[in-house]
């Protein structure tokens, strides 16, 4: 009996409340509008745009609804909203206003800031850390101009771009810092953050799109329809970094410095070093190509994009390789892993210096030139050059920020502060000002292990030419 | 782990229990069969059976019997002449009764009976035990004197015999009836092992456990219950190994049923398992004699009811109804992994419809972006939320399966395509529900199958709806609510003294070897400490098969 | 609102006191009374939200120093 | 008055775990972090030192009067009318300290999983269940512990192991940057979650060998001190002390970081499940302290039928207690310290010390 009103009494609790108080919390998943990337800008009179890519799942999830897409077209796989506000919580509202659904941000992928808003400060970034949908894990971005441009990505291979973002970043070829790293680097006193930027770049492709320029038109901001037909950039690249002293966006690094920048903060784990090959310096032509990048042509798995001003342009591709047909730069390419960055902090009076032992493993997977990996002299010092330009590229990146930016962004201050917290304590409240003064020494060890599939390269010994085509193929 | 306050804590709790009620004993000289479960509380209007004492004459116990039985066309009495002296009556029931036996047999052999052993019988110089001594050609015989074992010897099929002068009946065993022969089990089917079942006598179920067990210690002591049916129960248990706490409180709450009836072993089941008011059942039950026969090598207690195939197991623990008999026939590394799979599937069939309603209607975060937006994109259009759309299908399901349980086999496999074509594609297309839905539907629907126990698995069905309610409201955090309220019930429970979740619970490290995982028959070497503490050891240490080093001839001596 | 704190709490009295009321210990069910009025009253309170100071106040006042003092004792 | 059961030792000290870690994993990390920034862990070690200190205490006592509750022997000790004053002491602050844990537990849900639902909903429903689980007794809350130990344990490792690529080995760096001083000032923190050791004062009683409280106590301890400091170190781990002071819910966070290849994401959802059912048994057994201690108090026959008002009453003080979130961090930082350490630590060795000069002892319960 008494077992009898116990069961009667919690089946009463349990089952009760519902029927009395209803469902909060609760929203169907169709009714959501499923943000997948995020834009900040900032907008004229103190205001901030927050702009966001919410994906149709009809487009994208194909259900028994679908049918019509059929052909070879992408489809645009969502809606491209943007709203102003004195800060974000306000645009967010006023976002609300406009969607039919309710926001969901927990399955953002992204976070891009406009140069802007990055003058401005981070402190707007408080509602992506306070709101409970939102997740530190969240990777951020930066990007020169209009955060909201890069939204407007059309689909490739990926259909929207939070996912292209990512998987570019999956890629590894920059660094990725997400939103507890920021959080990290930005409250850290021995740091600044330095965010990795994201470079739109027209394809030639661009011609043929038009239709899914249109269509984004009709959709998306519409405020700048004239404008955006024709420049819209169509492909993105992530390279170069923001640099920030505090929260302040303070300047740019290019793609080489923000190589740099990643080996000094140890944040390298795989990559490939393009060097000339040491020995064969007469083909000085090879670096003529390069576009006066001496020591290393390329980086980062797409040398490629890094010559910048010679081989991006798709058209006039074939004309510089005419020219330099007969002395075909013999380069290398070394894939490295297993690198690892060591710094430490040494303190001499008042003199602070900074030791970067960079240790690592590399297989040899790319010679343009005459080269047998078994006479171990050659290897050597083709080991030597690998580790020459990359200690370059490190101290590419230490100078801009010394002297340029006046920031320390690679958390120095606190590699000193954990070593040496006496010293730091009296520093730590003008590190910025004090870094400048820091002595850095680079040091790299990456060691040639394998040398790949084939020992000596194909073809006739000697015979220079003929296998640059691998070679300067923007992706 | 037995310490000193086991025991009396054990004895403290079968007394909290109420006394049975004590009119049984008050009532049953007044019962009419005088069985201790035949009482009720009317009085009845004429003495009961047992009063009446046969008499010396026998015409008169004739017409007793007669009034008894009349207007009972199956009983068949005989009278004839025991070695032409003394007249003899037999009373049996046909079909119940050996015919053949009796023609052939008894009655030839007695109605061949030398006089001289009648004569005596009829002066009296002789008793009724030479009869047997002498003359009788069965091996089962009981002597009865009142008309109440009379009849009831003869309404189990026994055989008859009175004498004229004696106050004092035979009762001969000749018991044989038509049953169904022992076949193989339907619902515990094997692919290796015993292929026997019990069937609805009880004397083969004896037989069937008796066989497996050929030790002296194994008893099985009978209980008649029910005022009509007068259906043996046999508790068996083998008594070096069965607790005897258990063994007595079992005996006391059958002893303690008084009921018109008992048809079947949920009768019993339903009247002596320790909380009636939990969904949970807490008494296993087969009809695999080697399942018993394992039971009772445990240390636990059987009872075989007469007339159901289905034995009844106590005390019972959770973990058994995730443990099928084939666990230990097949490879331990094969059953183990089944083990794992049967609890997975006992999870999936409690809670899958509710998480993926609480997924989907609260924590959508918790899924990857991409199946996020290709649910979100088969939802659109549908008109009904979650929830709703998870009961109506499952409810879908549970019709189907119920249909499909009942009807004839041919109509049935029409019924389940004519479901599957329904659920599978129309309601899909329409747009009525989503895919995602019917595969979670199927998928919870497979799962409840995969339960060796049919028992547990209807109680995880009523259970999967209570779940379902409470993630359509409150998400994961309805989930946990419910999860932690069967929980603490599941640990309130006990089955005869021992926690229901006896391995896990009360944590017992020694015993998980038969839970999740089963060991190899070598490591499973003692009891459940539980239920078999009072002989552990179950076999010899180092089992484990260890082959010779090689196989190779070894070099003949002298040779090499 | 409070229909549902006067149906839950006649649902708690329900559990137990008509069982005390009948083995008649007084005792219990004296004790059991005054914590369950004491439920209600402060359950009513918070439905009409009547101000009831905080007990956590109550231990501030008093504690507050002292975890200062240990505070600056030791920390 | 006395209870049928008895708990095995390793019950008891998995309970202890129960009684401390479900809200200190959640709460103490960003706590902690703000006064003993890199050096927490210590915090958490050196807390469990000084937790040691009322652990002996309570096992002397247990020694003293063996089978016999905290509330019991409050009034062996010191005489009818003073015993049951001190008694009621502890019952009140069991039973405030209930209010606390329900407020945390459903301010945290509020916050983090379900905005939109109102915090009493969580609080009367956790306490309904906990009800339910009290007023079996504490051998099933002992059993439902059981249960959820392993659960918990392997979210635990999971969660630690799966966080580790997130985890920079260097934020732990400088050790005791700033001396001693704010790492006991983080142990001081650290006490009202450690304190509650005084708990097995109480259910302590129903221990099956009574002398082996004394394991039950050393292994909770090191098991609590295991735990918090493996969570607290991966809180810093992850987060550095920088940041691990700005995250609420340290704890929660560390599970929201964790991922593992592209498919098992997201599982704080996890987390709360097991966290909820941790807090459930903390609810759950402090209830039925409560509940025991008012009814050995006022001479109670049965704690039973005061379990449910007892829950009612608790749920409205959580109500009441606080304002805001604010103020349960603000109370757990400059308030709480010392009242545990009043109630936990000093009345207790005043209990021992008056026990020891009085020369009072019961043996053969």
């Amino acid at each position: 009996m008494i077992w009898y009103r116990r069961v009667l009494a919690v089946l009463l609790l349990v089952l009760g409340l519902p029927a009395l108080s209803g469902c909060w919390s609760r929203h169907e998943i169709e009714e959501l509008a499923i943000i997948m990337a995020v834009a900040l800008d900032s907008a004229p009179g103190g205001q901030v745009r927050l702009t966001t890519f919410i994906v149709i799942p009809r487009a994208v999830g194909g259900g028994p609804s679908m049918g019509g897409g059929g052909g070879g077209e992408p489809k645009k796989a969502g809606e491209v909203v943007s709203a102003v506000g004195s800060d974000f919580a306000q645009a967010t509202r006023r976002l609300e206003g406009q969607v039919p659904r309710r926001l969901f941000w927990a399955q953002n992928r992204v976070i891009i800031i406009g140069e802007d808003l990055a003058r401005r400060g981070l402190n707007y970034l408080d509602l992506f850390l306070r709101d409970r949908q939102m997740r530190l894990t969240t990777p951020i971005l930066i990007t020169r101009g209009e955060a909201r441009k890069v939204l407007d990505l059309p689909p490739g291979i990926e259909l929207n771009p939070g996912t292209i973002l990512t998987g570019i970043l999956r890629n590894r070829t920059t660094f990725k810092v997400e939103l507890k790293d920021l959080l990290a680097m930005w409250e850290a006193p021995g740091d600044n953050p330095a965010l990795p930027e994201v470079v739109m770049t027209p394809t030639p492709e661009q011609e043929s799109q038009e239709t899914g320029g249109e269509g984004r038109d009709a959709k998306g901001g519409g405020n700048e329809r004239g404008g955006k037909g024709k420049t819209q950039p169509e492909a993105v690249v992530i390279k170069g970094a923001g640099a920030f002293r505090y929260d302040r966006l303070a300047g740019w690094l290019d793609e080489k410095e923000a190589n740099g920048l990643m080996w000094l903060r140890g944040e390298v784990k795989e990559g490939v070093v393009t060097v000339p090959l040491p020995g064969t310096t007469g083909t000085g032509q090879g670096q003529g190509m390069a576009g006066g990048l001496s020591p290393t042509p390329g980086e980062g798995g797409s040398p490629g994009q890094g010559q910048k001003p010679g081989a991006e342009k798709g058209g006039s591709r074939d004309l510089p390789r005419a020219q330099t047909a007969l002395s075909a730069p013999a380069q290398a390419s070394v894939v490295f892993h297993r690198v690892s960055a060591k710094t430490r902090a040494r303190v001499q009076g008042q003199q602070v210096t900074f030791m970067v032992e960079i240790r690592g493993q590399g297989d040899l997977i790319e010679v343009t030139g005459n080269f047998n990996p078994d006479n171990l002299e050659q290897l050597l010092a083709l080991q030597e050059a690998v580790n020459k330009a990359i200690e370059e590229r490190a101290l590419l990146a230490l100078r801009k920020a010394q002297q340029e930016l006046q920031a320390d962004i690679f958390g120095f201050g606190e590699i000193l502060h954990r070593s040496n917290p006496r010293y730091w304590h009296q520093v730590q409240d003008y590190w910025n000002e004090e870094f400048p003064r820091a002595r850095v020494q680079v040091q790299v060890e990456l060691q040639l292990r394998r040398t790949g599939m084939t020992s000596r390269t194909p073809g006739r010994v000697g015979a220079v030419g003929g296998k640059v085509s691998t070679q300067g193929t923007a992706r | 782990m037995p310490g000193p306050y086991r025991r009396p804590l054990r004895a403290a709790l079968f007394r909290r229990r109420p006394k049975p009620a004590q009119q049984g004993k008050q009532d049953n000289n007044k019962d009419k069969q005088g069985q201790p479960g035949g009482g009720n509380s009317h009085t009845a209007p004429y003495p009961s059976l047992e009063e009446y004492r046969l008499t010396a004459e026998l015409k008169l116990n004739l017409e007793q019997l007669q009034t008894i039985f009349a207007r009972c066309s199956d009983v068949i009495r005989r009278d004839f002449y025991l070695g032409q002296a003394i007249k003899v009556a037999l009373i049996y029931i046909d079909g119940l009764a050996d015919k053949k036996l009796i023609e052939d047999t008894l009655v030839r052999t007695l109605q061949q009976a030398p006089e001289e052993l009648a004569r005596s019988l009829a002066e009296r110089t002789r008793d009724l035990t030479a009869v047997m001594e002498m003359v009788m050609p069965m091996t089962d015989v009981a002597v009865v004197d009142n008309m109440g074992s009379l009849v009831k010897h003869v309404l189990n099929g026994d055989t008859v015999l009175i004498l004229n002068g004696f106050n004092k009946g035979l009762a001969l065993s000749t018991r044989a009836w038509e049953h169904r022969a022992v076949e193989e089990p339907i619902t515990e089917s094997v692919v290796r092992g015993p292929r026997e079942s019990f069937i609805e006598s009880l004397r083969t179920n004896t037989t069937l456990i008796r066989r497996r067990l050929k030790t002296p210690s194994l008893k099985m002591e009978t209980v008649c219950l029910g005022r009509y049916t007068m259906t043996n129960i046999v508790l068996t248990y083998i008594e070096d190994l069965a607790d005897p706490a258990v063994v007595r409180e079992v005996r006391r709450r059958l002893e303690s049923i008084q009921i018109d009836g008992v048809l079947e072993s949920a009768y019993i089941e339903e009247l002596i398992e320790d909380n009636p008011d939990s969904p949970f059942p807490q008494i296993d039950h087969t009809e695999r004699p080697d399942k018993v026969a394992a039971a009772l090598l445990e240390g636990r207690v059987g009872i075989l009811i007469d007339g159901t195939p289905f034995a009844l197991i106590v005390p019972t623990v959770f973990v058994q109804f995730i443990q099928a008999s084939e666990d230990y026939y097949e490879r331990y590394y094969l059953s183990s992994f089944l083990r794992l799979a049967r609890f997975v599937a006992l999870n999936i069939a409690l809670l899958l419809p509710a998480v993926y309603v609480a997924v989907t209607t609260f924590h959508q975060e918790m899924l990857p972006t991409n199946l996020l937006v290709k649910v979100a994109s088969q939802r659109e259009g549908i008109p009904f939320p979650a929830l709703v759309e998870a009961l109506m299908l499952e409810l879908t399901f549970e019709l189907l399966r119920e249909a499909g349980v009942r009807l004839p086999r041919p109509v049935g496999q029409a019924l389940s395509i004519v479901g599957a074509l329904v659920i599978g594609e129309a309601a899909v297309s329409a747009s009525l529900v989503s895919p995602a839905m019917v595969i979670v539907v199927a998928m919870t629907g497979i799962s409840s199958f995969a339960t060796p126990s049919y028992s547990m698995a209807i109680t995880l069905r009523l259970l999967r709806f209570i779940m379902l309610i409470l993630a359509g409201t409150f998400g994961f955090y309805g989930i946990m609510l419910g999860l932690l309220a069967i929980l603490v019930h599941l640990n309130t429970l006990r089955s005869f003294g021992v926690p229901y979740l006896a391995p896990v619970a009360p944590w017992n490290f020694s015993d998980f070897k038969d839970v999740l995982v089963r060991v190899p028959r070598w490591a499973m070497n003692s009891r459940p400490s539980q239920i078999g503490y009072r002989d552990p050891v179950r076999q010899g240490a180092g089992l484990k098969p260890k082959p010779p080093a090689s196989s190779n001839p070894a070099p003949e001596r002298g040779k090499s | 609102m409070i229909a549902l704190i006067i149906l839950a709490f006649l649902v708690i009295a329900y559990l137990d006191a008509p069982a005390l009321w009948q083995k008649k210990e007084w005792r219990e069910l004296a004790v059991m009374g005054i914590v369950w009025s004491l439920g209600l009253a402060l359950s009513l309170g918070l439905a009409f939200h009547l101000p009831v100071p905080s007990p956590a106040k109550m231990l501030a006042r008093f504690f507050g120093p002292v975890t200062l003092w240990l505070t600056r004792l030791i920390g | 008055m006395r209870e049928e059961g008895y708990i095995s030792p390793r019950q008891a000290s998995v309970l202890l775990w129960f009684a401390i870690l479900p809200t200190a994993i959640l709460f103490l990390p960003a706590l902690l972090t703000l006064r003993a920034r890199q050096d927490s862990w210590l915090a958490v070690i050196l807390a469990t030192l000084a937790a040691g200190i009322p652990a002996l205490v309570i096992y002397l006592l247990a020694l003293r009067f063996p089978h016999y509750t905290l509330f019991q022997y409050c009034e062996l000790i010191l005489g009818h009318l003073a015993g049951k004053i001190v008694a009621m002491v502890f019952v009140l602050a069991f039973f405030l300290l209930n209010a606390v844990v329900i407020r945390e537990f459903s301010e945290f849900l509020t916050t983090a999983v379900m905005p939109e639902t109102p915090f009493l909903f969580f609080a009367c429903s956790i306490v309904a269940v906990a009800v339910y689980a009290a007023r079996n007794g504490l051998e099933v809350i002992a059993r439902c512990t059981d249960f959820i130990m392993p659960l918990l344990v392997a979210f635990f490792v999971v969660i630690l192991l799966f966080a580790t690529p997130e985890m920079s080995l260097r934020n732990i760096l400088p050790f005791l940057e700033n001396g001693i001083r704010p790492v006991l000032g983080g142990s001081l923190i650290t006490w009202p979650f450690m304190g509650q050791v005084i708990i097995l004062a109480t259910y302590g009683a129903f221990v099956n060998p009574p002398r082996s409280l004394g394991w039950s106590l050393i292994t909770g301890l090191l098991g609590i001190a295991f735990f918090l400091g493996l969570v607290t170190m991966g809180v810093i781990l992850v987060f550095g002390a920088c940041e691990a002071t700005s995250l609420t819910f340290a704890g929660y966070n560390l599970a929201r970081v964790v991922s593992l290849g592209q498919f098992l994401e997201r599982i704080e959802v996890l987390f709360l499940a097991i966290w909820v059912a941790g807090v459930f048994i903390k609810i759950a057994l402090n209830l039925y302290v409560v509940a025991l201690g008012l009814a050995t108090v006022t001479g109670l026959k049965e704690y039973r039928p005061l379990v449910a008002p007892l829950g009612a009453l608790n749920v409205a003080l959580a109500a009441y207690m606080y304002r805001n979130i604010s103020e349960i961090r603000q109370d757990l930082l400059t308030v709480e310290p010392g009242w545990t350490l009043t109630w936990q630590f000093i009345l207790p060795l005043l209990l021992l010390l008056v026990a020891w000069v009085r020369g009072q002892r019961r043996t053969g319960a």
